[in-house]
């Protein structure tokens, strides 16, 4: 080992499946980890789903064992409400500022038992749940989050706006709400980075043909999943917003294609899952999907795809679409494959945007000092579309803050960085176990 | 179900002889033995003392006199006794044993759940006319004899077990070679081989399966329908009388918990039964707890469990050859019961026990359609 | 002298009366005896613990369904019963519950055993047609009279030990010509004094009439005579042993009746009595030809060693039996005679240790032969 | 040692004990037989309330220990390390949840007590036949054995050997490299495919911690993970080479389909329709010509061929179809590409931008029912158009993107080393989301396209998972702990009638043909069940969920 003392630690950036992943992995090759997350919770956007292509799995029993696995791991140190803030050195010598802010419950304390909700004065529209449902200044994104532990927004919460209102932690039967708690500013050295940040949702405003944001009932794919959870605003109970159940429903696919300049890969499928997702709720619902080219790569999705078909969706492939309302009816005026222009009445639009990358992807990748490629994704070394190497050694990136993709190569990505960073380092490896 | 089971064998060949059918098939054994096909046989003997007979596996041809191949009774099933000599697995020596297609379709099944090794052993099973209750041969043996032989003449059936008297697999040919004596011209019968052992012992016996056997096949098939008829009225009238949980438990009452019917069941390959074991063992507590429940409990209050449990396990592979009715000093007809169940069971797998070695046992092997049932039904 | 209870009511109300009184004052939490099951008469032995339910059960009823002795024994065997049971159960199947419990098979902790002078049961398939019913009176009136009544088990007709051992209360029928208007309980033991404060009687001190019961013994003694006479004619030597087992059908139903055979796993169903081919055909090449499946004989002879020594001869072989081999007067004869030589009443005392007996496979390898 | 269960209820704050009456549960529980302690606490997961009950079990020298609180999700493990820490085995323990499934599923206080006493007292019954299971560790061999000497098999033995692990390596073929040798190019970077492959050919063969067999198959799988013994058969040598490993890397790749079984676009009748692989070849050969020799003028490529007949999209198709324009439009200039399509597939990034950048050099025909004849001496194509129309068009070549299928070996070796085959035929992953690379049988991995059709780029990234998943679980000196709660076959009842083999998914039950008796590997028994389910003879029981425990917890429970 004669070379300087280096450090065998790894950060992973990030806390949704991911990054998970990678911990997991990497814990389990006896490292430690330290995991950043930014919001409150684990689990990331995966959990916003109820349900995944192709075998439709219930996405929070498929994620929530392993963020168990994650919260009761003694090799991973979880840092949520956390951001790096500066990474110095290089492979094998990063050193890392984390500002963690106070989340003002201990995590030890409070067994979520949501007691502190109701008592709270302050009501909000919950951003978790695309703003289809309110929460407090003291919550948890939504039933089931893990951990189950709440956290107070100070931007409105009165205790913090000078109030005396104390309402929550007089609620608290365990004195887990602790006013006094500060923010941090931590230090670290780690060997490795994996950044698995995720994605953003394109916003479908603008591309204003679509009428979202203008006209009722139309549906970004993040909202119609929440709209369909078990554990959402609505309790899995889908209707328009006038109370009426939907009797048809359109599906409209490649929203911000052509702005982005490439195919999400997966689109295509979560639309067709929608498909299930309203005929199971109402099996007599009409269902129109508006496509240009069908991507669904891989052994099982085709099948997937029949499957689909056989509730009598009907497939139009469209060019030019425009969601437009008269009265109280939405129309989709588009033009068929043969040129010709048509259109079709339903009640309500789901719309399938594009994956891009994280707002501050920029921003993080100043601080680490990587390059992102043309399109603002993490870039892999040499143009290679799915490489987990960036520009800067030492500093891996995977999931879908690499680009677009399903859970499956995003869990492939993670346990490829965690092989590029176990079998770079080996002999600190046999270190660790004789140490 | 309008045909007999079982593959159609249109050739076969027929043998001229001034014996009756026992005693032809105890030359053919011979035959078979002299020119070395066979090392041994396994047939029915009459017991020393004349009031039953056993499986004995005989290599000393002398001792073929008091052989049986058409015994009047059935004191063990055939099948125990091809399990009790290969389950530990297959023997050196070349033996054909004779039994009844009842007998070699359990022996078919117990082979299936690795309970036999048929690798040196050739079936060999012949027209069945039934066989009598035992209680009722014990009476008096050597006039049983007599009023059995008659029966067999006059083909008829009333005399037999119950479940003979509806068989309709009393011709079918599951083994590899089968004497058929129905359709056969006086002072003939025929031999069909049902597989490539078959065929190669006939080889060596120099007897060519060149005979046209239609005579024979058409009598099976009239006598089929005709007992498949009998099978399905009698069928339906039990049912109609042990359908619901009170008709069971009637139906089950007198059971002394002997478990006899477990015991002589050719397809009960159980070490330990689930019934006789620690498993249905509880504690004073638990039994009290059960009888508070219910104010009084039959004990032991396993009585119904335990003939719905060995239904469960085992109605699937069950040949209905009425060992079980036999055996039980309750006359409970749970032979009839079983095998109205058994075809019950069977059917909806389209499979029938003992058929042939080729088809699975319903539920170990499944296939992969009925998993995608399961996919659409959640 | 014994401390007794006379009660004046007929002995099946009576005893039932008694058994609700338990009950209802909480003496015990159940009533383990023979009851209706149904309508059509089938009689099982039941575990009651609702006083109505009472109302179908028939203490003394002559059948015996299973040996009363097997249950108490499952009843009891992972541990003794936490809440007082009573069990109305014939001498034989005490017994048979005795050399269990010697066995580490039961317990009588907190178990009250109600029991009574026998006259006897009838074989099992009789309650297949009814014939015991029709029976009854006709039973009863033999009892009353002291005589062995016809047709029972052949067991019973011989049987001398009609008079139970360890019973808390025995209840006294045999040469009782006025059951039907009054009858009495010997309180045997302190457990027996307990449960008697339920019920209103005369007390008083009284032993069984050892007069009329010794005539009756002497019958008995006469025909188990005549049946041992039988069995002696019918199986001399080894070949009267293969002639008399050379029918068994290998059904073991003997042994799962059998109030003595405690066994998890017969010996003679488990791995060590499976036969290699090879032994079949070592066998078949000595002797010409080999019965197959082989052990008919092992299995008959083995259990006689097991068992003989304990055996209470109740007769439940007998009846289950399905090719009517005399297997409970062949274990009596043999069982007896191994008694003798140890002096050794079975099921007469808890606390008397079993002679030690064992049993070697060879011992009769070439008995089997 | 007498049994001396302690039963304690957690209040859980309020959350317990507002709708739970604690003290009823007490008392309701506290007579039952064997049960020494019957206490309630404020906050058992607390770190005091896990003093207290460390202290309670030293304290009363309890034997099992019964927890009335939170879901097991919750706490089960920290109740299990509190058994441990007090000195008593942590399966002598029963959680239950009397949180979630009484307090918080209902206002009705009563009903909430009944039930959280029901469930308690069912525990007391189960936890009373609970037996003490021990954790077993077993020394683990850290070679890797990888099979397929293509891009992802040597992918997957680079990043192994760089950890200093000992990988062999074995390839079918006389060479490694794989499929990818016949490319000059990989789309959508166009790179040299030679210098990605050399290069890493390069660094293998420099390396002494890699054996690599070629002409190789493997012939024998025995064991389980950390413990596999192999058996490789070189061709022309009469000894299979034997040797042991703790992992195996299945890297076998893909086949293309065989147009022949899709008449209608004249492969093998006509001579100039060749199929993707050829083209490959015939382009790195640096002449892209037709039989004749002469330059074809114009060239069309089908895409999906053999999509309806494997009833799947083999993702790469699009892509490499754009990237033959690229070699066709390089090496021919004036060349007419025409590509016939139903749907482009372009999943990703960059992908669309190498369609955009190429679209331009081919015309991009939406067609069906694509038929191909010869019609003097050219080939015609003859198909629907998207609005339906029918027409034609005639060109010197058609090279038809055949679809990509799992090899014909495939079930030959999923048989050997006990792998499942699932859609396509492709070897199916442990879990489609969460377990990509792994598989059913715990220590074996599958990369590349021999688990799904994809592209070289995705292929390194699923060699490298593997890679990561190996180096984590398999280290050196640390030992592997297998699962305790496994099944176990009793020699007494077992009647060998392999019931249980053929329902167990991850073939640890072998057959003792000495014995007629079927036998677990304990080692490496998931305990998932299904033999103790299928077993008729009640040979079969899994530890922990023995008959017994869970007949008593269902008696008390249904009381």
């Amino acid at each position: 080992m004669g070379e300087k003392k280096q450090h065998t630690d790894v950060l992973v950036i990030g806390a949704g499946i991911a990054g998970i992943e990678a911990s997991l992995l990497l814990s389990k090759s006896g490292r430690r980890v330290h995991l950043v997350e930014k919001t409150s919770y684990t689990g990331g956007s995966v959990i916003k789903f109820e349900e995944v292509f192709s075998n439709m799995e219930c996405s929070t029993c498929m994620v929530s064992p392993v963020q168990q696995e994650l919260l009761q791991d003694k090799n991973i140190n979880l840092l949520m409400l956390a951001e790096v803030e500066e990474v110095k050195g290089s492979l094998g010598n990063f050193t890392v500022k984390i500002r963690k802010k106070a989340r003002y419950v201990d995590l030890q304390n409070c067994i979520g038992c949501n007691a502190c909700f109701d008592p709270c004065p302050v009501s909000l529209k919950n951003e978790f749940e695309e703003g289809l449902s309110e929460r407090k200044a003291i919550y948890v994104p939504c039933a089931g989050a893990l951990p189950n532990v709440p956290m107070i927004d100070t931007e409105h919460c009165l205790h913090f706006k000078g109030k005396s209102c104390n309402a929550c932690q007089e609620a608290c039967a365990f004195e887990a709400i602790d006013f006094k708690q500060k923010d941090e500013s931590i230090e670290l050295g780690v060997e490795a980075i994996i950044v698995a940040t995720g994605y953003d949702i394109f916003d479908s405003k603008k591309t204003p043909k679509y009428g979202y944001g203008k006209i009722d009932d139309v549906y970004t794919a993040m909202e119609f999943e929440r709209l369909y959870a078990s554990n959402g605003p609505t309790e899995g109970q889908i209707f328009l917003k006038n109370g009426k159940t939907p009797k048809s429903a359109a599906i409209i696919h490649c929203v911000g294609r052509d702005e982005k300049g490439y195919c999400s890969a997966v689109c295509c499928l979560y639309s067709l899952k929608f498909n299930h997702y309203l005929k199971s709720k109402i099996p007599e619902i009409k269902i129109s999907e508006f496509y240009t080219d069908l991507c669904i790569p891989g052994k099982s999705h085709q099948k997937f795809y029949e499957k689909m078909k056989e509730t009598g969706t009907q497939m139009i492939r469209a060019n030019v679409v425009e969601v437009t309302k008269s009265g109280k009816e939405i129309t989709v005026n588009y033009k068929d494959e043969n040129g010709k222009k048509s259109n079709l009445l339903v009640d309500m639009v789901i719309l399938a945007p594009a994956i891009e990358p994280k707002s501050d992807a920029s921003e993080l990748a100043k601080i680490l000092g990587v390059s992102l490629d043309e399109y603002g994704f993490f870039k892999g070394e040499n143009q290679d579309v799915f490489s987990v190497v960036t520009s800067k050694p030492g500093i891996f990136a995977a999931g879908c803050c690499q680009g677009p993709k399903n859970i499956q190569n995003s869990v492939s990505q993670a346990n490829a960085a965690v092989g590029k960073i176990l079998s770079a380092t080996k002999t600190k490896m046999e270190g660790d176990i004789t140490a | 179900m309008s045909k007999v089971e079982g593959t159609p064998i249109t050739k076969g060949a027929i043998i001229s002889t001034k014996l009756n059918t026992n005693e032809s098939i105890i030359e053919f054994l011979k035959k078979a033995m002299d020119k070395k096909v066979f090392d041994a046989v396994l047939v029915p003997v009459r017991v020393p003392a004349g009031d039953s007979f056993a499986y004995v596996l005989i290599e000393d041809k002398s001792l073929l006199k008091d052989a049986a191949p058409l015994s009047p009774i059935m004191s063990v099933q055939g099948a125990k006794a091809i399990s009790g000599m290969t389950k530990l697995g297959k023997g050196n020596m070349k033996i054909g044993a004779v039994m009844r297609p009842c007998e070699i379709r359990a022996t078919v099944e117990l082979t299936k759940i690795n309970q036999t090794n048929l690798e040196n052993i050739t079936l060999i099973s012949m027209d069945c006319p039934g066989v009598m209750p035992i209680s009722d041969f014990l009476k008096d043996p050597e006039k049983s004899m007599k009023i059995y032989e008659d029966a067999v003449k006059r083909s008829d059936d009333k005399i037999m077990r119950p479940v003979c008297q509806i068989c309709d697999k009393s011709s079918m040919v599951s083994g590899d070679l089968h004497i058929g004596t129905l359709g056969a011209k006086k002072g003939t019968f025929f031999i069909v081989s049902n597989s490539q052992k078959g065929n190669e012992v006939m080889n060596k016996l120099g007897i060519e399966l060149k005979d046209n056997v239609d005579d024979w096949r058409n009598k099976v098939q009239d006598v089929f329908e005709e007992k498949h008829k009998k099978r399905e009225k009698s069928h339906k009238d039990l049912k109609a009388k042990t359908t619901g949980l009170d008709n069971l438990i009637n139906t089950f009452s007198k059971c002394i918990n002997c478990h006899n019917c477990m015991k002589v069941c050719p397809i009960c390959y159980c070490r330990l039964c689930y019934f006789d074991s620690d498993k249905v063992k509880h504690t004073s507590e638990d039994y009290l707890d059960q009888a508070e429940r219910k104010g009084s409990i039959r004990f032991l209050p396993d009585t119904l469990l335990f003939h719905m449990g060995r239904m469960m396990h085992m109605s699937l592979s069950c040949v209905s050859c009425g060992s079980c009715e036999d055996a039980c000093p309750m006359s409970i007809p749970v032979a009839q019961i079983f095998s109205m169940v058994a075809d019950e069971t069977q059917d909806l797998f389209d499979y029938v026990s003992g058929r042939s070695l080729d088809e699975p046992i319903p539920l170990v092997g499944y296939k992969e359609d009925e998993l995608h049932e399961m996919e659409d039904a959640k | 002298m014994t401390k007794a209870l006379k009660i004046n009511k007929n002995i099946e109300q009576g005893i039932l009366e008694f058994l609700k009184l338990l009950l209802k004052n909480g003496k015990v939490k159940g009533v383990f005896t023979l009851k209706k099951i149904n309508d059509e008469g089938s009689i099982a032995y039941s575990l009651i613990t609702e006083p109505e339910e009472l109302n179908n059960a028939v203490p003394f009823y002559p059948l015996m369904p299973v040996n009363a002795g097997k249950l108490l024994s499952r009843f009891t065997l992972k541990g003794s019963t936490k809440e007082p049971v009573v069990a109305v159960v014939k001498p034989c199947e005490l017994r048979g519950f005795v050399e269990l419990i010697k066995r580490e098979q039961g317990s009588l902790e907190n178990l009250f055993i109600i029991s009574s002078t026998c006259g006897g049961v009838y074989p099992t398939n009789m309650a297949v047609d009814g014939t015991i019913e029709k029976n009854l009176s006709k039973y009863w009136d033999a009892v009353k009279k002291a005589e062995i009544p016809a047709e029972i088990r052949p067991a019973c007709k011989g049987c001398v030990e009609f008079i139970p051992y360890t019973a808390d209360i025995t209840v006294d029928l045999i040469g009782k010509k006025d059951i039907d208007k009054q009858f009495t309980m010997l309180l045997n033991t302190k457990k027996g004094e307990e449960l008697a404060e339920v019920i209103k009687g005369e007390f008083l001190e009284k032993d069984l009439d050892k007069e009329t019961l010794d005539k009756f013994r002497d019958k008995r003694k006469a025909e188990e005579k005549k049946l041992f006479e039988k069995i002696d004619s019918e199986m001399k030597g080894i070949s009267g042993l293969v002639d008399i087992f050379g029918k068994c059908i290998g059904c073991h139903g003997c042994m799962r009746v059998c109030p003595i055979c405690y066994c998890k796993l017969c010996e003679f169903e488990s791995p060590d009595s499976e036969y290699s081919p090879s032994s079949y055909e070592s066998e078949v090449k000595k002797r010409g030809g080999v019965r197959v499946p082989q052990g008919v004989l092992y299995y008959q002879l083995g259990r006689l060693t097991h068992v003989g020594i304990s055996c209470v001869g109740c007769g439940a072989c007998d009846d289950v039996c399905p090719v009517d081999i005399p297997l409970a007067t062949i274990f009596k004869k043999v069982g007896e005679s191994v008694q003798k030589m140890f002096n050794y009443i079975p099921g007469k005392d808890v606390d008397e240790p079993l002679p030690l007996v064992t049993f070697e496979k060879e011992e009769f390898s070439e008995v089997e032969k | 040692m007498t049994m001396k269960i302690g039963v304690y209820i957690c209040e859980c704050g309020p959350n317990i004990s507002e709708k739970v009456d604690i003290d009823k549960v007490i008392d309701a529980v506290s007579s039952m037989s064997d049960v020494a302690v019957v206490d309630r606490y404020k906050l058992l997961c607390s770190s005091d309330g896990k003093k207290f009950l460390e202290e309670e079990i030293k304290k009363h020298g309890l034997t099992h220990l019964v927890v009335s609180a939170c879901s097991p999700k919750q706490h089960e493990k920290t109740f299990m390390e509190v058994c441990e820490n007090a000195g008593i085995n942590p399966y002598l323990f029963q959680i239950v949840n009397i949180r979630e499934q009484c307090a918080w599923i209902t206002e009705d206080k009563d009903e909430a007590t009944e039930k959280a006493i029901r469930l308690t007292k069912a525990a007391i019954r189960r936890v009373r036949y609970h037996a003490p299971l021990e954790k077993k560790e077993i020394e683990c061999n850290t070679d890797v054995l990888v099979i397929g000497g293509g891009i992802a098999g040597i992918e997957a033995s680079l990043q192994l050997v760089s950890a200093n692990r000992k990988v062999y390596l074995v390839e079918k073929t006389q060479s490694i490299g794989g499929l990818l040798t016949n490319f000059e190019k990989t789309f959508p970077d166009m790179q040299p495919s030679s210098a990605l492959i050399n290069q890493k050919i390069q660094s293998l063969n420099n390396n002494e911690n890699i054996k690599v067999f070629t002409d190789s198959e493997v012939e024998e799988v025995l064991g389980f993970f950390g413990n596999f013994e192999i058996k490789v058969k070189k061709k022309a040598e009469e000894e299979p080479i034997e040797f042991d490993v703790g992992a195996v890397v299945v890297a076998t790749g893909s086949n293309i389909f065989d147009p022949k079984k899709t008449p209608q676009y004249g492969y093998g009748k006509f001579d100039n329709v060749i199929n993707s692989l050829e083209f490959e070849k015939m382009n790195l050969s640096g002449k892209i010509s037709l039989k004749n020799g002469k330059i074809p003028k114009s060239v069309a490529i089908i895409h999906c061929v053999g999509r309806n007949e494997k009833k799947y999209c083999s993702e790469i198709c699009c892509m490499y179809s754009l990237k033959f324009v690229r070699y066709l439009t390089n090496k021919i200039p004036d060349v007419k590409v025409s590509n016939f399509y139903s749907d482009l597939c372009l999943p990703g990034k960059s992908y669309q931008k190498f369609y955009e950048q190429t679209k331009g050099n081919t015309d991009f025909v939406r067609s069906m029912d694509v038929k191909i004849t010869e019609k003097d001496g050219k080939l015609n194509i003859e198909y629907k158009d998207e609005t339906g129309k029918k027409s034609d068009l005639s060109v010197d070549m058609v090279i038809l993107s055949s679809a990509i299928e799992p090899t014909s070996d495939a079930s030959k070796l999923a048989e050997i080393i006990g792998m499942s085959q699932g859609d396509g035929g492709f070897f199916a992953e442990e879990h489609e989301k969460l377990g990509p690379v792994s598989t059913s049988t715990e220590g074996v991995y599958v990369v590349g396209s021999s688990q799904d059709p994809k592209s070289i780029s995705e292929t390194m990234v699923q060699s490298e998972a593997a890679a990561g998943e190996i180096l984590s679980s398999l280290v050196p000196g640390k030992k592997i702990e297998p699962e305790v709660k496994v099944s176990h076959i009793s020699e007494s009842l077992c009647t060998g009638c392999k019931t249980c083999l053929s329902v167990c998914s991850y073939g640890v039950i072998t057959f003792n043909e000495e014995k007629k008796i079927s036998v677990v590997n304990e080692a490496i028994c998931r305990g998932c069940g299904n033999c103790a389910a299928a077993c008729p003879s009640g040979a079969a029981t899994i530890k922990h969920f023995t008959f017994d425990q869970i007949y008593q917890e269902l008696m008390e429970a249904v009381k």
